[in-house]
């Protein structure tokens, strides 16, 4: 880390770039947010630890409207966002220099949570991470600890970068498509019934929007009378599933599934089932295709061939 | 003080439920929120923090205020009706309670907000004291004590028994009403809990965070301070922290078309949202730096200027544990703490 | 019948040919090293497949004069293959009957490195009974 | 809020039989923003239209909906008439409940029903109208063609014969073509060139016609009535001022060891050089590449001999800009190659050739002067073998899928021809199917194999291997005799599919036109629009856009023709008013809308905008109203919904919907 | 509901202006009949279907919801029902995936010649609503009746 501050901090003094955008120093090892850094003296706040879970690509769009370069700091799974944001033409690759960090699969502190820890004092990014609670110390293991997302890593290589610093680490150790398929195996009642526990749990604050590289629109389409489509939580739960279908339609083939919306939400909602059904199916009808990987791929929703299956193919048996 | 076994909740909840809905907290997909109660609900009263505060029972987050109908050419209005049953939210902590407080003061100071006002008559807290507190918390700050809560009726709960202290006349007649299930108790395993409580609560590293200088008087020095363009900077502009909140009180008026006719409903508003008070010439603040800074400044300024110093945030943390960029009020306060204001 | 549906089903799944795709050039039996051995030409396979006549290809003595070379695999223009449909048809009289040639362990001193693995399986299947 | 007023037609009893048109009438009234409706026996007459024009002028309407028969049958009647009485004729709308309601339905209150529905939905809609205008756009009176072949050639005299100018741009430094290197045409096996030349010196000599020849075109913008092209005419070395096309700097030019373009590389041809004696312009170029001048700065012995003082070493590409009206796109074929094709030796044989290869060996002016000979010893070949379908009808990445067309006919007439004149060899045909749908075809087939003994045989061959004594061992199956055919042959012609000319693809990318699978460009319709490309402005002449003779390509030069000149003819383009339009302020200029455009109509400019205060310089999209046809693509492509269609926008869609399900 | 009142589905067609909507009026002058549960709306392309569209059909009380564009190959505009094709394939899957029973969306190709198809596919999808009965998966309760 103190190497990654160290670069970043010379080409931010030596003028390549005008600003870093990193993470900042939190309360806690866990709480890092992103940052912009623009002087040396703002650098000693950076801090790039195995907490660093955001996905700093979409805060390049505000970056590329500013004077001159910004240094970003991309994990290998950040780098697809950035591409599929430079192929919209939503930021400008000349305005940020890349530094591909190494990314050994990031941590959670919903996670450590989740394994019964309570009122944490401090904690480590350690394998097996060191945990000092209130009531008592102990450790959790680094998988347990890790991002759903990671454990379903796309791999330890940038898309795009300038310059590397640090090891990276594929962290897969899970099937991308088995909860999808699970769902798809049930019945459509059982279906029904789990998407309406889930999606009645959503309080519409929009963070899974918000926080989504793909969902860069200036105005959501919910937030505008373009469809007469409501922003804000609806007395009928009608419009939370209306919600969440068509954002992942406008997302489709354009997600890259970096999984920020369900690290994001609130409510613990699997939102990125949504983006993974849809690349499932993309990948069995239209052929194997990840969103960010080639800057010049032809979309496959902006795309076709004659012999595309029929809608049809859905009741038929459903897609495979 | 009476008490319960903890075996016998259930039948508590039966109790209450029989003569009025019970809300409490419920596990559903995962999460903890505030439901109501039926046979097959999952309670769950290990969980701290329900992932939205109690104040959905108040003033929830979508509500129907009057329907307009047509008849051909013609239009008649049916307002909705106001509650009118009695209804008991169990288990609400010192901090809900108190974000209870903070809204009366909003929405029962003229004009009367109706709506809000049949709920809250009718309306029965049983409150429940915090036996861990968590690291996020910081009620003690805004002089709210967890072990011992504002409420109807005020529990505790231990390994084997809920104890159960009626305060208020509401709460003594909803004692009476399950009078039945409840044996006397003395004050000992209680006054045990309040004293860890109390001991757990010194550790918290935010308990004793300095509010000085945020009042109505640092409005100006706050409101232009540079320091909000620095900390507003990772805010994704989602709705998480105002959503969380016990005391986020905003709300915006929208029209439904169901083809019937037409409906009239409120629903939270956020003022992260970039249409927040948005009016026919534009918008009042139209930098998220600004909506931004409204929040804390809300909180942290306007709300005690206008309200004897009352503050309209209670520290329960949720904020802290949600905001998906880890921004929260305690590093806006400690950042200022830092510049020495 | 329908075993004859289901036989003939089998041959299009193991060799993964659509027969119906051939537009009878010939070029298949053109290429063929063994043409004047066999009984059963060639680009007549995939005619036994669709009347779903496997019984009679599987009778023939194509199927065992059959060298996978491949040629025609190779040169068919339109992805049918014959050589793969007579090669599923081998593999499903070989798994009617069972019982091989060779035992496993004799094959090893056998193999010739530089041999394609296809070309290997194929034999394998031939010259096992 | 608008003023609506409602028409309802009983046409005669078509509707009022099963409608009750009254009881739409009364409904209609309780509509948001109806202040007018009334009912009539037939809307569409003269009285009818009377009727609504007199209401628009009394109660001051805004919009009016017509509860009629379908709108493909009359919306153009009713627009009018609103036209006619000042009304926008855009504030329109059509209650279809003729076809969709009362003819199809027999019970009077569920027709009634629904007809009811359907005036509320037309109703809604109109409620969102706004006036919209058809714009205009002027149009330039020249037309482009590319391509310099006989598809070229053709189209632009009938252009130019019609009275408009035409520019001819044509890569190689001669017009002509593919045609211009055949010897003889089927089915009348009268000589190409002898038909061909006539033609291309009156594109020469027309008053209209300017060619622009070893030139290409670099640059398209611009839209139908008024694209702007960059044309590159690269530099010929040669001035074409002062060249007298004597041809002496050929036949004295040192550096004669070029493979010719012309003969396939089956002669040489010198540096500088007219492809072939008939080229027009007869003015030859100096290829750079090959000239001892230009590698080597020593030589010059063009310049030397040259007696006009036409050389000029220093020439450079010139850019020429033009403005035209419309463009044609004539860019024509070439064979595949057949390097993946090594079952018929082509590479490793001289004797293994293509027909286009064999038609410049039988040209009394190609690499052999005419005789039929090997071109591995120049013996005379007694055992000739056709092969067809040479990488047509292949369903492998080697070849191509479709049917080239012209094979079967031309491997007829090559065979027929050399049992003519050559009656001791002895020619087979090994054949997939024989195809001669066409006139005098099939006729002419059956001459080759009745009167002149040609020997065709159903089934490919698998294999053609050169021997040691330099005969080709030809390996075939006669599926008719189910026998297998090892025959000696001397010489193999290899019918090869043909595919577009490469340089089609970055036309159709600089025209925004597009392309199949396959390169061939795609046509507007399949069935009735074969010779316009999807792309305003933009039309098909020949091969380019599939595979055909010559006979259909002058058929197709000639329509493409026509619809230039009918272009042309107009002084002004009326466009369609509804077009996609893109709200600027929620654009995000990320470009997925332009993806599936058809028509090329979106583009992207970066611009100043003031949202709300916040002034900002952003990429947005911008519809050119002359290229968008309204199909509404980009609008679902959207997410933000900032590109909307007019006429059909999504508030009006949904407020369709919400009506209907009210 | 009582037993003997039959249930009338609300259908929503979308048919694109060149092909099926011209179907449809082949339809209505051969006097093909279907049930008037269907309602017509205009689109220039089936293309022009925006997914929001068909949800908000639902969400306002549609029980089923029908697409009509030309075949594939023979679109107007050459290329939008091929987008069509992609993105309803896509939007019913989705729905499929959340539990909304399959049979309440479709897409069908329609030539302005088959007035006979346009009749019998409007009969059958009809049918199939009918048997599905009521949408209660995907609609606003408000919009009920």
């Amino acid at each position: 880390m103190q190497g990654l501050k160290a670069r970043a901090l010379e080409l931010l003094n030596d003028g390549t770039v005008s600003r870093v955008l990193g993470w900042k120093i939190g309360e806690n090892t866990y709480d890092p947010e992103p940052a912009f850094f623009e002087t040396a003296e703002a650098m000693e706040q950076f801090v790039y630890n195995n907490f660093c879970a955001a996905n700093l690509s979409k805060y390049m769009i505000e970056a590329s409207k500013l004077e001159g370069k910004t240094l970003v700091c991309l994990k290998p799974c950040d780098s697809y966002s950035f591409n599929q944001l430079l192929a919209e033409h939503r930021i400008d690759r000349e305005k940020a220099y890349i530094i591909g960090v190494g990314c050994k699969g990031k941590l959670s502190i919903e996670k450590v949570k989740q394994s019964g820890l309570k009122g944490i004092l401090s904690v480590t990014d350690t394998d097996p991470l060191k945990v000092e609670t209130l009531y008592g110390d102990a450790e959790v293991a680094y998988k347990d600890a890790m991002l759903d997302r990671c454990h379903v890593c796309k791999g330890k290589e940038h898309v795009v970068y300038d310059e590397l610093y640090g090891e990276s680490e594929d962290t897969s150790d899970a099937d991308r498509f088995e909860q999808v398929r699970a769902i798809e195996a049930m019945s459509p009642e059982e279906k029904f019934a789990f998407f309406q526990a889930e999606l009645s749990k959503c309080i519409r604050c929009n963070a899974c929007r918000n926080v989504c590289p793909a969902c860069s629109c200036r105005k959501c389409v919910f937030d505008s009378n373009k469809f007469d489509s409501a922003q804000k939580a609806n007395v009928d739960s009608f419009e939370e599933k209306m919600f969440h279908i068509i954002r992942a339609f406008h997302v489709a083939g354009r997600c890259t599934d970096c999984g920020e919306c369900s690290r994001v939400c609130p409510q613990g909602i699997p939102l990125h089932l949504f983006n993974r059904k849809f690349i499932k199916d993309i990948n069995a009808l239209y052929g194997e295709y990840q969103a960010g990987a080639d800057v010049d791929a032809k979309g496959p929703l902006t795309s076709f061939t004659t012999e595309d299956a029929e809608p049809g193919v859905v009741s038929q048996g459903g897609i495979v | 003080m009476k008490k319960i076994a903890i075996t016998k909740l259930n039948d508590l909840y039966a109790a209450i439920a029989q003569n009025q809905s019970l809300l409490l907290p419920i596990k559903r997909a995962g999460q903890t929120n505030f439901g109501i109660w039926t046979e097959d609900a999952e309670v769950d009263l290990q969980t701290l923090k329900t992932v939205k505060s109690a104040k959905d029972a108040f003033f929830p987050q979508s509500e129907n205020l009057y329907t307009c109908y047509k008849d051909g050419k013609k239009i008649s209005i049916a307002p909705e009706k106001l509650q009118e049953e009695s209804f008991v939210v169990f288990g609400m902590k010192g901090c809900d309670v108190r974000g209870a407080m903070v809204l009366d003061k909003v929405f029962l100071a003229n004009p009367v907000d109706n709506y809000y006002a049949a709920r809250r008559e009718h309306g029965i807290i049983v409150s429940l004291a915090c036996s861990q507190p968590e690291e996020s918390c910081f009620c003690k700050a805004f002089g709210i004590d967890c072990a011992e809560p504002e409420g109807d009726v005020v529990t505790w709960l231990t390994a084997d028994y809920l104890y159960w202290k009626p305060v208020t006349e509401k709460g003594e007649a909803l004692t009476a009403q399950v009078a039945d299930l409840l044996e006397d108790a003395d004050d000992k395993a209680v006054s045990e809990q309040k004293a860890a409580i109390a001991a757990t609560v010194e550790k918290l590293p935010y308990a004793n965070i300095s509010l000085e200088g945020w009042n109505g008087d640092a409005l100006k020095e706050k409101f232009d301070s540079p320091l909000w363009e620095q900390l507003y900077k990772p805010c994704l502009a989602c709705g998480t922290c105002t959503f969380v909140c016990p005391t986020c009180q905003c709300y915006d008026i929208k029209d439904y078309d169901t083809g019937n006719g037409i409906q009239r409903y409120r629903c939270w508003d956020s003022c992260m949202y970039s249409d927040f008070t948005m009016m026919a010439h534009g918008n009042n603040r139209n930098s998220q730096m600004q909506r931004f800074r409204q929040r804390f400044m809300h909180k942290l300024v306007y709300f005690p200027a206008n309200n004897d110093g009352m503050y309209s945030c209670v520290g329960c943390g949720r904020c802290v544990d949600k905001c998906p960029s880890h921004l929260n009020i305690l590093k806006v306060i400690k950042a200022f703490g830092k510049e020495g204001k | 019948m329908s075993e004859k549906k289901n036989q003939a089903k089998m041959v299009q799944e193991i060799s993964g040919a659509n027969p119906y795709k051939c537009m009878k050039c010939g070029k298949c039996s053109a290429t063929c090293p063994s043409y004047d051995e066999m009984d059963i030409k060639p680009h007549q396979f995939v005619s036994y497949v669709q009347r779903g006549d496997i019984e009679a290809l599987a009778q023939s003595k194509s199927l065992w004069k059959c060298l996978s070379c491949f040629a025609c695999v190779e040169r068919c223009p339109r992805d049918v293959e014959p050589g793969r449909i007579i090669d599923a048809a081998r593999q499903i009289v070989v798994r009617q009957r069972g019982g091989n040639y060779l035992k496993a362990e004799e094959i090893p001193p056998l193999v010739d490195e530089d041999l394609p693995q296809q070309l290997l399986v194929s034999a394998y299947r031939r010259y096992k009974r | 809020m608008q003023r609506i007023g409602v028409f309802v037609c009983h046409c005669g009893s078509n509707i009022a039989a099963t409608v009750d048109v009254k009881k739409v009438v009364e409904m209609a009234r309780m509509e948001p923003g109806v202040v007018f409706a009334d009912d009539y026996q037939y809307m569409c007459s003269e009285a009818g239209q009377a009727k609504i024009g007199a209401a628009i002028k009394e109660h001051n309407l805004t919009g009016i909906v017509v509860c009629s028969c379908s709108p493909r049958m009359h919306e153009t009647t009713f627009r009018s008439c609103a036209k006619r009485y000042g009304l926008n004729p855009y504030m329109v709308e059509i209650a279809n409940i003729r076809e969709h309601c009362s003819w199809i339905h027999k019970d009077m209150q569920e027709a009634t029903e629904k007809a009811v529905i359907l005036a509320r939905a037309a109703i809604a809609k109109v409620n969102l109208n706004a006036p919209l205008q058809a714009g205009e756009s002027r149009v330039t009176k020249r037309a482009l063609v590319i391509g310099g072949g006989i598809a070229g050639i053709q189209t632009a005299l009938d252009i130019a014969d019609a009275g408009y100018e035409v520019d001819i741009v044509e890569k190689t430094p001669s017009i002509g073509g593919r045609m211009s290197q055949l010897d003889k045409t089927f089915p009348t096996l009268d000589c190409s060139a002898c038909i061909l030349t006539p033609k291309m010196v009156d594109a020469a000599g027309h008053e209209k016609i300017k060619i622009y020849t070893y030139s290409e075109v670099e640059k398209v913008s611009g839209f139908v009535g008024d694209f702007t092209v960059d044309i590159r005419k690269k530099a010929r070395s040669v001035d074409a001022t002062k060249c007298t096309g004597c041809g002496v700097c050929q036949e004295k030019c040192p550096s004669k060891k070029t493979p010719s373009e012309f003969n396939r590389g089956l002669g040489n041809r010198s540096a500088i050089y007219t492809p072939f004696a008939q080229a027009i312009p007869n003015v030859p170029v100096i290829d750079r590449e090959a000239c001892i001048k230009f590698k080597t700065g020593k030589c010059g012995v063009c310049e030397k001999v040259c007696q006009a003082g036409a050389i000029d070493y220093a020439q450079q590409d010139e850019i020429i800009t033009e403005k035209y009206g419309a463009i044609v796109v004539a860019t024509g074929f070439d064979t595949i190659k057949l390097d993946k094709y090594d079952e018929y030796a082509y590479n490793q044989s001289k004797d293994v050739i293509t027909s286009l290869e064999l038609e410049r060996v039988m040209n009394a002016a190609g690499p052999t002067k005419g005789h039929l000979e090997r071109l591995s010893d120049g013996k005379a070949p007694k055992e000739i073998v056709f092969i067809q379908c040479v990488g047509s009808r292949c369903a492998d990445a080697r070849g191509k899928g479709y049917c080239s067309k012209i094979c079967c006919m031309y491997t007829a007439k090559h065979a027929m021809l050399i049992r003519d004149k050559y009656p001791d060899v002895n020619v087979t045909v090994f054949y997939i199917d024989v195809r001669t749908p066409g006139k005098n075809f099939d006729e002419f087939y059956r001459r080759a194999v009745e009167e002149y003994g040609v020997n065709y045989i159903k089934g490919q061959v698998g294999k053609v291997a050169p021997q040691p004594d330099g005969s080709l061992l030809v390996q075939a199956a006669d599926l008719l005799d189910n026998r297998q055919i090892k025959m000696k042959a001397d010489m193999v012609v290899l019918a090869t599919a043909i595919e577009p000319d490469p340089s089609v693809r970055g036309i159709a990318t600089m025209l925004t036109a597009s392309i199949d699978t396959n390169n061939f460009l795609t046509e507007a319709h399949p069935k009735l629009r074969p010779v316009e490309s999807p792309t305003a402005g933009v039309f098909l002449s020949g091969v380019c856009q599939g595979p055909k003779d010559i006979p259909e390509t002058v058929a197709q030069a000639g329509a493409a023709a026509v619809k230039v000149i009918g272009l042309l003819a107009k002084d002004k383009l009326t466009t369609n008013p509804c077009t996609a339009k893109p709200d600027e302020l929620l654009c995000n200029g990320c470009g997925n809308c332009a993806k599936v455009c058809p028509y090329g109509a979106i583009t992207y400019e970066v611009r100043q905008i003031n949202d709300h205060g916040i002034r900002e310089e952003r990429r947005l999209a911008t519809v050119n109203n002359a290229l968008c046809q309204g199909c509404g693509a980009c609008t679902v492509t959207c997410p933000s919904g900032a590109m909307d269609l007019q006429g059909f926008s999504n508030r009006q869609l949904i407020a369709e919907v919400d009506a209907i399900c009210r | 509901m009582s037993v003997n009142e039959e249930f009338r589905p609300k259908i929503v067609a979308f048919c694109c202006n060149w092909c099926s909507y011209a179907g449809a009026d082949l339809a209505g002058s051969s006097r093909l009949a279907y049930p008037a549960d269907v309602k017509i709306i205009r689109v220039p392309c089936s293309c022009r279907v925006n997914p929001m569209f068909i949800l908000r059909a639902f969400e306002k009380g549609a029980d089923g919801v029908i697409l009509c564009g030309c075949h594939p190959g023979d679109c107007h505009y050459s290329t939008g029902n091929y987008y069509t094709r992609r993105r309803m394939t896509m939007l019913f899957s989705m729905l499929d995936f959340i539990g909304v029973e399959n049979g309440r969306t479709r897409v069908e190709w329609v030539s302005a010649a088959e007035g006979v198809k346009f009749s019998t596919t409007m009969n059958d999808f009809v049918a199939k609503i009918r048997s599905l009965g009521k949408n209660v998966r995907l609609g606003d309760l408000r919009c009920k009746d």
